[in-house]
């Protein structure tokens, strides 16, 4: 890869002089890197352009990569992501940016009919991305704080990622867009700007491979599995729980949804013999399931408690900060389910 | 601009009565001004969230709504306005305290603390709350004035949206549904040059919006946005057009957004000449005050006697709003259902014991 | 409900008469009775006027209801969606048909996002029903076959239906045209005139109430925990294995999917202590996930093995005779999971 | 008709040849022969799932299609056809052996058992396998042609649709972003009356689908679609257009479905009068011959001729198809994933002991 750093804006260059990056800024270091790699990746997305989009992750590349790399779209969730498939078809590598993950209803059809079936019908792979900012706590309401990861999990064609920290964010963006697949990739918009997530990441090119799950904090006692945000807030309950039970929590973090990383997953219940699953999506058919039904089918034996999990109510995602709060799980629901867990 | 005091009374266009002229201007003033107050509550945190203005856009907003046959008991016309049409809820109805309240968060907001800004309903008003994904109150607007051809009710939509918005799906399929089923609708797009950061020219290669309505056999018209009375005329025409049983009307509004997308947008994308022209040669409101005084319609303390009261009624409103409540905890679990509140989740009860049950 | 039974036409007044109906006729009556009832109720579709739907469920209907309460839309799945929910808030009870429940996912935005919100969001409930043919095994292809409940499950605020018998699907769609909420209802198209099914329903009204399991076969060794199509396989499993292996297998017809009978769920666990989930639907991120989930937090003491699922494969459904087989679940399959079960 | 024995060579239109006209005659006989080959198989049920036909439009769709530069090294075209699109297909060189196998499921068909009838793909001679949601191929042509437009390709896309698919979200949103990106393609609206049972009149309001083009700010053509050299015409304008530089074409095809939306359909909605007229009067293939006749450029022996090839070809097409293998089991697990196929589940694995692994 011969890139040209000093040819790089000061905000697609921080990685290559050493300097820490957010969530965000790692994510627009990943799209910008594989740009320059590979002549087929192209964005869209509305008011990604001049504009930069509504996050700034696409800042500075119209200018720099020119637009029909970085194409303004209108309003239309269906056309941008049908068209991108088209693309794809042709031999191109499109990047599609929701401008809030939200929106991806919109383009339901498409992602699940034509998108994620076109290999299986034998109209070649479709590799491409659809990224966009997701999650709660920012008082964003109902419409732009879903976690929308159920409504394609269940797609079989289909891969989907959601990072917790900045070195996977920008690992994972890379790989998503070479892969030969459709890839969802949702980025947890409370995570985009923390600067307790900002970190030196390498100057060199690297990928973090989709499918596999990373063990965030070795642990013996319980196992939390879980991904995006409550990583964050798994790994301050587990501080807590550490330092007033002296309770020994292992965090797996999930980094790619589906496929699932189940041999992660089994490795860490048979090492603790406890599970809970932890995710900020709604608890009636999130992900929880489907890893305690896999856990079920095979590693049922090491099993010394229920699994259990936390989640987010099951209501749509209210505005007024109290509700929200309640709405989303905390750390003290975390630190009470590993409680009881422990004490099975 | 005043003093013409001998001139023969100019006549008032489209049936209007000198309180309407007054309660036209009285509505968009309280449009500006609630906004304005808005940003103040903004800088003090005291807005939870993002907060959207109109600046420019508050004639045509208000002039179209007015249009519309309002009443309180469940029996008017309806409307479902975007983002920037404060100025229309207002019209039919909605109240400053309660807009503020939904601004703050407050659990007795009309949407009790579960949606933000301008996103509430009333049928008995006649107002029905958008959603945030675009074009989609066009179909729910079709089924509105659909129900009412159903019961022969002589009612008539009205249904908002951003230039920009009629590139969704859920536009035209709402529309073509409404045309084909000539229910009373109005469809109000909105050409204020933008939507977000984007130019008209890269949201649609049509020459004007307008030339979309005989694609979708229905009538068009495309009006002077920052006109108060023209937009009145052609708002009133295609809802007479409606109630008449003549079907759907598209009206193109032409007028300009003068601030960012949200108050976090910084207009990059906008020239500050453009931005400036529209405000010094064509703000809605000054347009519409030299109307008024320029044909004796209104006298300058009249306008000036309705600019306190508005500022009254917003300083009552801001103070009632303020020590509103927010909502509690456990309100997040009602009104998923009808049949009652969601389960609680184990780990807020006092006793988790779940699998031992 | 002063219903003038010699004033319909012969096809929908054979229940009236003690003759035995099947599935899809079940269905047409209790649409067409609940029309006469409550002049609120009114359909919205695809060719559902004169030629009477695609499978001919509203056969009739606009010749005795009128255009306006049988009402052909254009081929805009937001549109009408979006149109019923509309006429809902003006107090009408539409029902939608999608001519394949497949064309469903072109509404996914307006029934997660509006309909499904609306209550929440203080725009009042949405009483309506979408319903349409679903289900594979009919050599449909991959857009004329799908079960799309867990695209929905996901999402608060909505209901999901889908009934296994004519005395259930008659009940059922009666109740959820009552109910005051939205109701996503399944007819499983491989189930609507299977001569097997027909059965003699009750002349007088009647309804199924919405949310509650069916104990199909009752049993001690294992429970099977299924519904829509796969009841009837599980059911001939049920039979062989009685047969050959003297077991004593359990059927939990489910019925209402959402919101989940888990009351049920759990007391035939505690009665069996043995799980199987049977659905038609893909494997990954599929409904016994959320089933094992619930039993893990309420009967985990009360199994002697592990839960295990018998699904579809993780694959979009393909046409061809041999692969269709292959991929969808089969009584073989049962059979095997319920043996494994019983010797664990 | 014929018997014009000495009168001047009338000069054949739009810069075609008389192996042109010949082709085009032979591949409308085929489209419709090998139908009714289909309709055949099917009776004897060796036809899987539903059967469309296309009787009374196979004209218009051979002819549009022919407007293309064809190529089998994938630089030429490309097109996307709908479900009555067969002869568009042929002309792109699918094999009537590849559309027999899809239809009778068969594991060496293109789509390998796994998609049906003409939903099929091949990117070397330029066509995109449509899936059964309406509508969605527009974007993905949009898209296709963005890509000749990057590439700076001189290469055209052409997307077809029914006249009910134009009231799709899909179908508008993609068009529009089409034509703000000016991209090479050519959308074909199939204005046939009906769409499935639904006439023209439910579907929209509009007086004339071409209507719909100012409405995107792009060209628009209506034309006979029962005149095979006015659809190729129309298209060929449209194609150079597009190839050109200038854009989207919207062409409103006019003509008839004279069967049943699907061999099960009775067609109980249509007049038996309407198919038969235009059965006698408005048969693409009758009006066709009648004019290479008529008009010298074609003589009953080379018409003849070219339907006994076509027999033939279809004779062995179907022996070779008939013989061809269903797929095998375990290739239902290909081809979801790049990465290898997806597990097969315990239950079919010989030794079943998951939970214990
Ligand atoms: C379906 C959908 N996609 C994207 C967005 C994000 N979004 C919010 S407002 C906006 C621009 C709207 O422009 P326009 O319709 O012209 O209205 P204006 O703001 O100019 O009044 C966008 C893209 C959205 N709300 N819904
Ligand atoms: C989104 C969607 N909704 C419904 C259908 C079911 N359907 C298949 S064909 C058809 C009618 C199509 O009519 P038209 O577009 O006019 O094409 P024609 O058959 O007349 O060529 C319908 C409603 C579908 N395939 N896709
Ligand atoms: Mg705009
Ligand atoms: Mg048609």
């Amino acid at each position: 890869m011969a890139t040209l750093i000093h040819d790089r804006p000061e905000h697609v260059r921080l990685s290559a002089e050493g300097k820490p990056v957010t969530l965000l800024e790692a994510i627009r270091e990943g799209i910008w890197e594989e740009m320059e790699r590979d002549e087929r990746v192209f964005l869209l997305g509305e008011d990604i352009g001049a504009y930069g989009g509504a996050f700034k992750v696409t800042e500075g590349m119209q200018e720099r990569f020119g637009a029909l790399r970085v194409i303004d779209t209108p309003i239309s969730e269906i056309g941008f992501t049908g068209a991108a498939a088209g693309a794809a078809h042709m031999g191109m590598r499109p990047v599609v940016e929701m401008q809030f993950i939200d929106f991806i209803s919109c383009a339901y059809d498409m992602i699940t009919n034509y998108i994620a079936t076109s290999r299986y019908r034998g109209s070649g792979g479709v590799p491409m991305v659809i990224r966009g900012p997701s999650g709660g706590g920012v008082r964003g309401g109902p419409f732009h704080s879903q976690n929308p990861e159920m409504a394609f999990f269940h797609t079989p064609g289909l891969k989907i990622v959601y990072p917790s920290t900045a070195y996977d964010a920008k690992g994972l963006i890379k790989a998503a867009i070479r892969d030969p697949d459709p890839v969802l990739f949702f980025e947890h918009k409370w995570l985009y700007r923390r600067p307790q997530l900002r970190e030196v990441l390498p100057a060199e090119d690297y990928t973090v491979p989709l499918g596999e799950a990373r063990t965030h904090r070795e642990g013996t006692d319980v196992s939390i599995v879980t991904y995006a945000a409550m990583v964050h807030k798994s790994q301050e309950a587990a501080e807590q729980l550490q330092r007033e039970d002296g309770l020994s929590v292992e965090i797996i973090d999930l980094r790619t949804l589906l496929p699932l990383d189940e041999e992660a997953i089994l490795a860490s219940v048979r090492k603790t013999n406890r599970l809970l699953v932890v995710h900020e999506d709604t608890r009636t058919g999130g992900i929880a399931g489907e890893i305690a039904m896999r856990v079920n089918e095979k590693a049922f034996e090491w099993l010394d408690a229920p699994i259990l999990r936390v989640a987010a109510l099951d209501a749509p995602i209210p505005y007024s900060p109290p509700l929200e709060d309640f709405f989303l799980p905390g750390v003290e629901d975390i630190v009470k389910a590993v409680r009881h867990l422990a004490a099975y | 601009m005043p003093n013409q005091t001998e001139a023969p009374p100019v006549e008032i266009p489209h049936a209007l009565v000198r309180g309407d002229l007054l309660a036209l201007y009285r509505y968009i003033r309280l449009t500006r001004t609630l906004e304005e107050r808005l940003v103040n509550l903004h800088r003090q945190n005291k807005v939870v969230g993002g907060l959207f203005r109109s600046l420019g856009q508050e004639g045509e907003s208000v002039a179209s709504a007015f249009a519309l046959r309002r009443r309180t008991d469940g029996t008017g016309d309806m409307l479902s306005p975007l983002i920037r049409n404060l100025g229309s809820m207002l019209v039919m109805g909605a109240e400053p305290v309660e807009v503020l309240r939904q601004y703050m968060a407050k659990g007795d907001s009309p949407a009790r603390g579960k949606e933000l800004n301008i996103h509430f309903t009333d049928y008995q008003r006649g107002f029905v709350g958008q959603i945030s994904p675009l074009g989609d109150m066009v179909p729910v607007m079709t089924g509105v004035t659909l129900t009412f051809r159903q019961r022969g009710e002589e009612r008539v939509g009205m249904v908002y949206l951003g230039e920009g918005a009629t590139s969704t799906g859920a536009f035209h399929e709402g529309i073509n549904f409404a045309a084909v089923q000539r229910c009373p609708l109005v469809v109000i797009v909105e050409s204020n040059g933008y939507a977000y950061s984007t130019p008209t020219a890269k949201q649609s290669a049509v020459k004007a919006f307008v030339d979309k309505a005989p694609g979708y056999g229905v009538a068009g018209e495309q009006v002077d946005g920052n006109d108060v009375l023209a937009v009145y005329g052609a708002a009133r025409r295609a809802v007479d057009r409606a109630r008449e049983g003549g079907g759907v009307t598209l009206i193109e509004v032409i007028t300009f957004r003068r601030l960012g997308h949200a108050q976090h947008d910084n207009q990059s994308y906008q020239s500050v000449e453009e931005i400036e022209r529209w405000a010094s040669t064509n703000d809605p409101l000054d347009r519409y005050v030299a109307t008024l005084l320029g044909n004796g319609w209104a006298s300058e303390a009249d306008l000036a006697g309705l600019d306190t009261q508005v500022e009254r009624e917003l300083d009552d409103a801001i103070a009632v709003a303020d020590a509103s409540p927010l909502p509690q905890d456990e309100d997040t679990l009602l009104d998923v259902y009808a049949d009652g509140p969601v389960p609680l989740p184990w780990t807020r009860h006092t006793l988790p014991d779940p699998a031992r049950a």
